[in-house]
């Protein structure tokens, strides 16, 4: 009984931690993208003040039962990825840090992650705004786009190291060095699949505010608007924590693991505050592009060495 | 054993008149099955020189309880499906031929049986694919010309093994395999598998399918697309297993490289058609031959690991394509259209059609609570952790279809259930009982596996044992590959469902009172406010962008070569039947030219 | 540029052009680069059609009107341009008051028929045979054509409105914002002030 | 009441010269003449059926001439079978043709006359064990298919009976020419005496006989280059008359093929059988192919049938005890599903403008008995499992297999897959086209209804449980195959030059 | 732990009224002149994102809406419906001196003249369009009612809903007004 108490507790830290962190990271981002236009952008805890004072909205409307329940599909998504990541590598500073995770598959969490953006389209397919729909077709093609390389390059991981966990991945790495360099060509695709997978600039068409009246999310307002928004924190969190244990040999403590990520979310913020939008298919002919090509010569290094 | 036998004999007999009496005979046939324990008696009915041999084993149990539950489901759905159409006579009696010929299929033991209980299985599903009369684009004579092909191909190799081996008995074929000469082994596994792949719907033979799902009525593709497929992958499956695995290495490498490669290409192409299709029944035909490409596959790989994945992914297909498949029957039988373009908001109105169409989308998907994420896993594994290196190239091809399988499940969830409230959808209700309960009912099954999935791999084991693999292990609900990575869908289940009930039960709580609900018509439109009659939902090409991406890949369709080698064949025999002219004069002359040639060449024929 | 600051032939040739093929029409030269000519009612479209196809003034920049009210007509003016020679022409015609109409002339330029549109929501005059839809600028509008001057808008805003008070004279602001933060008016803007 | 082979041929030729005279005395006597006949006919054959199997070949000499002279009967279960199919199938045409031409009488009896003519030559040949007995009886089946032919009295009724004269001329004097020679050569005209002094013949002139023969036979067989009379003569023929061709002249043209080609000049090591191979392949492929093109369902029907007769000659040449089997299998099968065939078929064009098959759609519904027994016969003509001709489809091509004939395997498949496009074709457009207003459709006889009944009860029968006739079939095969055991029962009864009287009860 | 004790009223006030002056998301509505001022202020040189401002493009999204200019009837229309459509704590901002008392059009027969008739209004700012710093000073004040939790014009309008009606249909004629969703 008592360890399920620590577990859950740990769970819960674990939890809020991604959600501060995420959080915390939206609002550096929009600094960034404020600095990069030479304006002087948002305080750092500007989403959290967001984010609360969606949730401290009187009324809320919604469209149907799907509506109503889309964004829980949203949290259950990020907070599922989030689980099955191993957060901090054992023996971090705080010990009961470390959540549910067990083997944490590798395609339990590339399915996962699409999980929570397909139950979202279903919520918003009912709000039968056309912007939406217009939204979430873009968005899902877009996802096919940027699908490929991203498994390509777990792939090529996978194969080179023999193993389809994290936690496996974590245990290779620490013997022979960090992916990143053993794998360098997976590496390579990982980034350029993560420009599509963060919906910054270069493919943001699925919630152009001017085009489509910020896409999806159009007729979700108050509670559901926050709730949309805190699963878009944990989940950017939990996808950058994902990246880095499988690239970077995860973390030992919390410094490492902040640092380590910030700079590999500032690949797709930095490329994404400079860049204009591209078409949905100009987006998918791109992501099917160079980045397979990487991918390909990823698989075949591993296969091969 | 006898019993299940005595059962399908007695539907063979009464020509149901109403679908009432199809229901009951085949429900009671599932009874008999599930009820009757022993399954090693063999029943033999001998003909002349041979006996056809009925037996059931391990593996074939898998495929006959599969049959069995699906069929009398879909046989209480077709009473209400049906009720209302003219020639239901005709109709039901082919619907009951076809389920029993199947059951034929499985439990035969001897390649005689196991044909003639294809063919019957073909022209009855001939018989009804051509039933509602709709016949553009030769369906009809389409369908009957690919299984046509197939089913004489795998009688010419019965025939041939039958000369080598004179015995048709499946276990004398599988055990003399190694026997015969290299062509020999080569020949026989082609035509079968020419056989076996014109049903299972592999890429360059797959041109009826799409139009038959969608042409014949609705009730009986579930069964059609469901389980009619199926076995061509049994035949499939015995044939990679057990008869090419005792094979010379080198032939079964290439079988399988082949058959794998064409399952995959099978799997995208058939994925592509789907997204862009208009209607609802062709993009679940298509969606279905996709998913065929992934159980064949699996099959092709040939590792215990993949094989496991086919034969629990052909089940899990079966279910969900059935749900989806009965669910658009209900939507047209209720809405009168499935053309996803100008359906909409049916959610509120037929919300438990919609429930187990969710269900079945989210299997079909292979989203992780539910059944289809444990076959597409394993299969996933099967693939990464084989060791030739083809088949990590085939992983991205088979991934790359199952994501844009998200497209097409989207596209038909919003088609049919979601989008603007029109008024000339008002008149819809919900489906009728016996429409809704072998719906609901399948979809809760596919819950049930997602939990536990153990309780489908114990059968699939022993079949795979019986087939010829040693010791297949399973656990109840954890699933594991070669490289001792494991996945404990029990754990998943577990945390995805509570996490979910959470977040609902927050987001309901969260100022209750203060949440209220509007119709789609009070949206956003910038201050507009739309009629009831204006149409707002963006259905119409809806995954344009998406279409214009894959255009080039998109141009040619394999009809294009077969109407080129079809109209080939007609110009050469017009120009033969041009011999016979029709006047007398040239017959004789005819006569007396052969009567010339016999004379001279005499000699050298009769000597 | 071509032409001297006030040397006018080129106005005083497209006046005696016009005369040639319409005599009773009376044509003058306003001032560089712009005639007048006033024209009846019946003669309008051809002397239109003439000046587009003939004289080379291909554009109609717009078509407004008067409303002279004491002598009970409508004075519609089309202003025509000649990109070449660049003189704008304004053909003047009168119609009268009561039930006022005007043939439709969006056969020879398109665009006139949505100045005509204004012209019949504004001012009431109809043009027979003409397409166009019912409400162009007002919407739910029941009350009279509003440009016409013998509509008093100052009543109509007093009734359909509601008057924020302390505004019942165009006050100069400036007086009570110097005022306000006791500074002095400067000299030169004195002269403007509207307070003596 | 002595029963014996000969009463199949007096009979129906008493039958059919008094017939005229008893028409006088009773109007609607002349129909039924024919069916008592027929059915005294059909006891003498179930009798003698049973004592052949109990016994061995009956022999039956007629009016004490010895064997050289003399003309006997030979009844082998061979024979037997093929004769008591026959008159089978001639039992039901007379019942489906019962109404036949009720209106102006006078046509009628020619009609009924030939018909019992056409049977009693038919059986006649199969039975007899003399060659030019043979040819006599081969000019009586001509001659009264000529006239059948030329029934109707229309332009292309007339034309294809023209071209079937023409044709059928030529095939008969080549056969008395090849009878002739042989006669020089041999001296005898009992086909067992022949094939045993055949040995002795020189092989330029015993080939010259035999292509003789073979062209001869093979118009009336309806070889690949030698049927171009065949799908007119079937299609103008009135309907009845389609179903006897079918079931009664062609089989006699095949075994007269087949008897020649065993008994007299054995078929072991003689190359005779690969020419069959071929010339049977080539048949199967040419009539399937040009039925394809078919327009008219009754022409489609013939050239279909000629494509089945190929298939048997191919059956007959591979030559071993299971193809024979398998060949006698598929002509008893090919009686009664083509007879089927044409019978539904004539009713379904009946009123159609030169009985297009694109006229056909949506008959399903207006005639759904006619329509059922006509997809019923599709089904099994292309050898679908649950019904006859697949057995004997199977047979054949096991025997084909055993004899390593890979190529011929395939050829068959792909032939009887054309087979199903142009059959399937015809169903289709039958039970789910719109059906056109102005079509009337033609009531079907009583008796026709009983006839296609009665076949496709056997068409079902034999599909589900084939074990009724394999028996029969397999002594039928057998007694083909070895030529020296009936040598040996033809001379043996010959020379006691027993007369008619003490033929054992 | 009791919520209406005083203390811990004044606490939940206090972060509430923070959490909703800091974070404001705009519906700039665009209706006349004034909509040209706002992308100054956006942009590098007022930059009004650093004060939790933001451009949201629809009603359900946003709690502000910003009337920036002469509203004819037309508009007007427009402007009430997506009022209505924003969700609860929703505060009116209007600027240009034609919102206060119709400006220059003060005599035109199709713009109203008093915004506050029609919506409540919670901050004018005048000047015939003030500019991007008279527009941040007007959110300014508009932050400190939230704060104060003065700004309660939505309440109002659900209170006299009948009133605000009763004028609305004296100027826009034969327009049906779909129940309002508080």
């Amino acid at each position: 009984m008592e360890d399920i108490l620590k577990l859950l507790g740990g769970a819960a830290a674990t939890m809020l931690l991604a959600f501060v962190v995420g959080a915390t990271y939206g609002g550096l981002v929009r600094k960034i993208i404020a600095r990069t236009q030479n304006r002087v952008g948002p305080p750092w805890y500007q989403n959290f003040v967001d984010i609360s004072k969606l949730y401290m909205k009187d009324t809320a409307v919604h469209h149907g039962v799907m509506q109503h329940i889309g964004p829980a599909f949203a949290i259950t998504a990020s907070v599922t990825v989030l689980m099955f990541v191993p957060v901090l590598r054992e023996g971090g500073w705080f010990p009961w840090f470390e959540n549910l995770n067990f083997k944490g598959d590798i395609i339990f969490l590339i399915y996962m992650m699409v999980f929570g953006s397909l139950g979202m389209a279903l919520g918003i397919g009912q709000t039968g705004n056309p912007n939406a729909s217009i939204g979430v077709s873009r968005g899902l093609s877009m996802m096919v786009g940027y699908e490929i390389p991203f498994v390509l390059s777990l792939v090529s991981v996978m194969v080179q190291t023999h193993t389809t966990s994290i936690t496996g991945l974590m245990e290779w790495q620490t013997q022979n060095g960090w992916l990143m360099f053993e794998a360098p060509f997976a590496f390579i695709t990982m980034l350029l699949a993560i420009l599509g997978m963060f919906h910054y600039a270069p493919f943001d068409i699925a919630h152009a505010p001017s085009e489509i009246a910020s896409g999806p999310p159009s007729e979700f307002g108050g509670k559901y608007l926050a709730m949309m928004m805190t699963s878009g924190s944990i989940f950017a969190f939990a996808k950058l924590v994902f990246l880095v244990d499988v690239f970077m040999n995860g973390a030992s403590n919390l410094v490492m693991l902040v640092v380590k990520t910030l700079l590999l979310y500032m690949v797709p913020v930095l490329y994404g505050a400079v860049s204009p939008r591209y078409r949905t298919e100009q987006a998918i002919r791109y992501l099917w592009g160079w980045p397979v090509f990487f991918g390909i010569i990823a698989l075949i290094y591993s296969i091969y060495i | 054993m006898g019993g299940a036998i005595l059962a399908y004999l007695a539907k063979r007999i009464t020509p149901m008149l109403s679908s009432i009496v199809s229901f009951l005979a085949i429900s009671s046939a599932a009874v008999v099955f599930f009820t009757m324990t022993s399954s090693t008696d063999v029943v033999t009915v001998s003909v002349r020189n041979f006996t056809l041999q009925f037996g059931l084993n391990a593996y074939s149990w898998v495929f006959a309880a599969m049959v069995m539950g699906i069929s009398a489901l879909v046989s209480l759905y077709n009473i209400a499906y049906m009720s209302g159409k003219d020639r239901l006579g005709y109709f039901n009696l082919n619907f009951t031929l076809a389920i029993m010929s199947m059951m034929g299929i499985v439990f035969a033991n001897d390649w005689i049986s196991f044909f003639i209980f294809w063919e019957i299985m073909t022209w009855s599903s001939f018989l009804i694919v051509v039933y509602n009369g709709i016949d553009e684009g030769k369906i009809g004579t389409k369908y009957m010309i690919f299984s046509a092909v197939g089913g004489y191909a795998m009688l010419m190799a019965i025939v041939i093994t039958n000369s080598q081996i004179d015995s048709f008995l499946i276990a004398d074929l599988i055990n003399a395999y190694p026997t015969f000469g290299h062509g020999m082994q080569a020949m026989i596994g082609i035509l079968f598998l020419i056989g076996f792949s014109v049903k299972a719907a592999v890429m360059p033979l797959h041109v009826w399918a799409p139009r038959a799902y969608s042409d014949s009525p609705m009730s009986f593709t579930a069964i059609f697309s469901g389980l009619l497929s199926k076995m061509g992958i049994f035949g499939m499956a015995i044939m990679f297993i057990s008869v090419f695995s005792k094979a010379s290495i080198g032939d079964t490498f290439i079988y399988s490289q082949v058959i794998a490669w064409l399952g995959g290409v099978t799997a995208v192409m058939a994925t592509f058609y789907a997204v862009i299709q208009k209607d609802a029944k062709r993009l679940l035909a298509y969606s279905s031959i996709a998913q065929l490409g992934y159980i064949v596959t699996g099959l092709a790989i040939g590792t215990k690991l993949s094989v496991m994945s086919a034969l629990f992914l052909a089940v899990i297909h079966a279910l969900y394509k059935g749900i989806l498949f009965m669910a658009v029957g209900a939507v047209e039988r209720q809405a009168g259209s499935t053309n996803l373009e100008q359906l909409g908001a049916l959610i509120r109105k037929m919300p438990w059609t919609f429930f187990s169409a969710l269900i079945a989308a989210i299997a079909l998907a292979g989203i992780p609570p539910l059944g289809g994420f444990v076959g597409k896993w394993m299969l996933y594994e099967s693939m990464i952790t084989s060791t030739n290196p083809s088949h990590l190239f085939l992983v991205i091809l088979i991934f790359l279809s199952s994501t844009a399988a998200f497209l097409y499940v989207y596209r038909l969830l919003f088609g049919l259930f979601l989008g603007q409230e029109e008024p000339e959808w008002d008149h819809v209700k919900e489906a009728p009982a016996p429409m809704v309960i072998p719906m609901v009912l399948m979809a809760l099954t596919l819950i049930l596996l997602g939990y536990a999935p153990g309780l489908l791999f114990e059968p699939i084991a022993n079949g795979m044992e019986f087939l010829g693999f040693e010791n297949v292990g399973w656990q109840m609900s954890s699933l594991s590959n070669i490289w001792g990575d494991t996945v404990d869908m029990q754990y998943v289940w577990g945390s995805v469902v509570t996490l979910f009930v959470l977040g609902a039960i927050f987001i309901t709580i969260k100022n209750r009172k203060s949440t209220r609900y509007v119709t789609t018509k009070d949206i956003h439109t910038s201050g507009e406010i739309p009629e009831a009659h204006e149409n707002l939902t963006y259905a119409v090409d809806f995954y344009k962008p998406f279409e214009r991406a894959i255009e080039p890949v998109m141009r040619k369709t394999m009809d294009f070569y077969y109407n080129h080698f079809g109209n080939g064949l007609e110009s050469l025999f017009g120009f033969v039947r041009k011999i016979y002219t029709g006047n007398g004069q040239t017959y004789a002359m005819y006569v007396v030219i052969f009567l010339v040639i016999l004379l001279l060449i005499g000699e050298q024929i009769f000597k | 540029m071509t032409t001297e600051n006030n040397n006018l032939e080129r106005e005083e040739a497209v006046v005696v052009a016009l005369k040639a093929t319409f005599p009773d029409l009376t044509a003058r030269v306003k001032r560089i680069r712009r005639v007048e000519a006033s024209v009846s009612k019946a003669l309008t479209p051809s002397v239109l059609v003439h000046a587009k196809n003939v004289l080379g003034y291909k554009a109609l920049s717009h078509i407004s009107c008067v409303d002279w009210i004491e002598d009970e007509h409508f004075e519609l003016v089309y202003i025509l341009w000649n990109p070449d020679e660049k003189i704008q022409l304004l053909i003047k015609t009168l119609i009268s008051r009561e039930n006022a109409t005007m043939e439709n002339i969006d056969t020879i330029w398109r665009q006139a028929n949505t100045y005509q549109r204004e012209m019949r929501e504004m001012f009431g005059i109809e043009f027979p045979g003409f397409v166009g839809a019912k409400e162009f600028l007002l919407e739910d509008w029941d009350d009279m054509p509003p440009m016409r001057r013998d509509f008093d808008t100052k009543e109509f805003v007093k009734e359909a409105f509601f008057l924020r008070p302390g505004r019942e004279d165009a006050k100069d602001v400036r007086d009570t914002i110097a005022k306000r933060s006791k500074e002095e008016i400067p000299e030169f803007a004195k002269k403007y002030s509207r307070e003596k | 009441m002595v029963v014996s082979p000969v009463h199949f041929i007096a009979v129906p030729l008493l039958a059919a010269f008094l017939m005229p005279i008893l028409a006088k005395v009773n109007k609607n006597l002349l129909r039924i003449v024919p069916g008592i006949v027929l059915t005294y006919l059909g006891y003498v054959s179930v009798v003698l059926m049973n004592r052949v199997a109990t016994e061995g070949t009956i022999i039956e000499v007629l009016a004490g001439w010895s064997a050289p002279w003399g003309i006997n009967l030979v009844y082998t279960p061979f024979t037997g079978f093929l004769a008591t199919l026959m008159i089978a199938m001639s039992f039901l045409i007379w019942l489906y043709s019962f109404k036949f031409k009720k209106v102006d009488d006078e046509p009628a009896l020619k009609y009924f006359i030939l018909q019992l003519m056409l049977t009693t030559g038919s059986v006649g040949l199969v039975l007899t064990g003399d060659i030019f007995n043979f040819f006599v009886f081969m000019e009586i089946i001509a001659l009264s298919s000529y006239a059948l032919t030329a029934f109707y009295r229309d332009r292309n009724g007339a034309e294809a009976a023209f071209k079937y004269l023409l044709i059928g001329a030529f095939a008969s004097t080549l056969f008395l020419l090849a009878i002739v020679l042989l006669y020089s050569q041999v001296g005898t005209l009992n086909m067992a005496e022949i094939s045993v002094r055949m040995h002795d013949v020189p092989t330029s002139m015993k080939v010259s006989i035999l292509v003789l023969f073979l062209v001869g036979i093979g118009i009336e067989a309806e070889m690949f280059p030698l049927n171009g009379w065949a799908p007119d003569a079937y299609s103008q023929a009135p309907s009845p008359v389609g179903v006897a061709f079918a079931a009664l002249v062609v089989k006699a043209g095949v075994y007269g093929l087949v008897r020649i080609t065993y008994t007299l000049f054995g078929i072991e090591g003689s190359g005779i059988g690969p020419f069959l191979i071929i010339m049977g392949g080539i048949t199967l492929v040419m009539a399937e192919i040009t039925a394809l093109k078919q327009t008219s369902l009754k022409r489609m029907l013939a050239y279909s049938s000629i494509g089945q007769m190929g298939f048997v000659l191919i059956a007959f040449g591979i030559g071993t005890h299971e193809a024979v089997f398998g060949a006698i299998f598929l002509m008893f099968n090919h009686a009664i599903i083509k007879g089927l065939l044409f019978m539904s078929g004539s009713y379904l064009v009946y009123n159609t403008p030169n009985k297009e098959i694109k006229y056909l759609s949506g008959y399903g519904m207006k005639m759904p008995v006619i329509s059922l027994f006509f997809s019923l016969g599709a089904l099994a003509i292309v050898g679908l499992p649950p019904f006859a001709g697949f057995w004997s489809k199977l047979y054949i091509l096991l025997a084909a297999a055993d004899g390593a004939l890979y190529g011929l395997i395939a050829l068959i498949l792909v032939v009887s897959i054309i087979e199903i496009v142009y059959y399937f074709r015809v169903v289709g457009r039958l039970y789910f086209g719109k059906p056109a207003e102005g079509s009337i459709m033609r009531k079907p006889t009583v008796g026709g209804m009983i006839a296609m009944s009665i076949l496709a009860i056997a068409i079902l029968v034999v599909g589900f449980y084939p074990d009724i006739i394999t028996g029969y079939i397999d002594a039928a095969a057998s007694s083909i195959l070895n030529t020296d055991e009936y040598i040996k029962n033809a001379l043996g009864a010959v020379n006691e030059l027993t007369p008619v009287e003490n033929i054992i009860q | 732990m009791d919520t209406n004790d005083k203390g811990v009223r004044k606490i939940v006030d206090m972060i509430t009224g923070f959490a909703r002056s800091n974070s404001l998301f705009m519906l700039a509505y665009g209706t006349g002149c004034g909509d040209i001022e706002i992308p100054p202020a956006m942009t590098s040189r007022y930059d009004w994102e650093r004060f939790g401002y933001r451009k949201m493009a629809t009603p359900r999204q946003a709690d502000v809406l910003l009337i920036s200019g002469y509203l004819a009837t037309k508009t007007l229309k427009r402007v009430i419906r997506s009022y209505e459509q924003m969700q609860e704590p929703k505060y009116v901002v209007a600027f240009g001196s034609c919102t206060i008392n119709g400006g220059m059009y003060w005599d035109s027969y199709n713009t109203i003249k008093m915004l506050d008739h029609y919506i409540p209004v919670d901050v004018y700012i005048n000047g015939c369009m003030p500019r991007p710093e008279a527009v941040m000073s007007g959110l300014f004040d508009l932050q400190e009612q939230i704060k104060k939790g003065e700004a309660n014009g939505a309440q109002k309008y659900r209170e006299n809903l009948e009133w605000y009606r009763g004028n609305q249909k004296k100027v826009i004629k034969n327009w049906v007004m779909p129940e309002y969703n508080w």
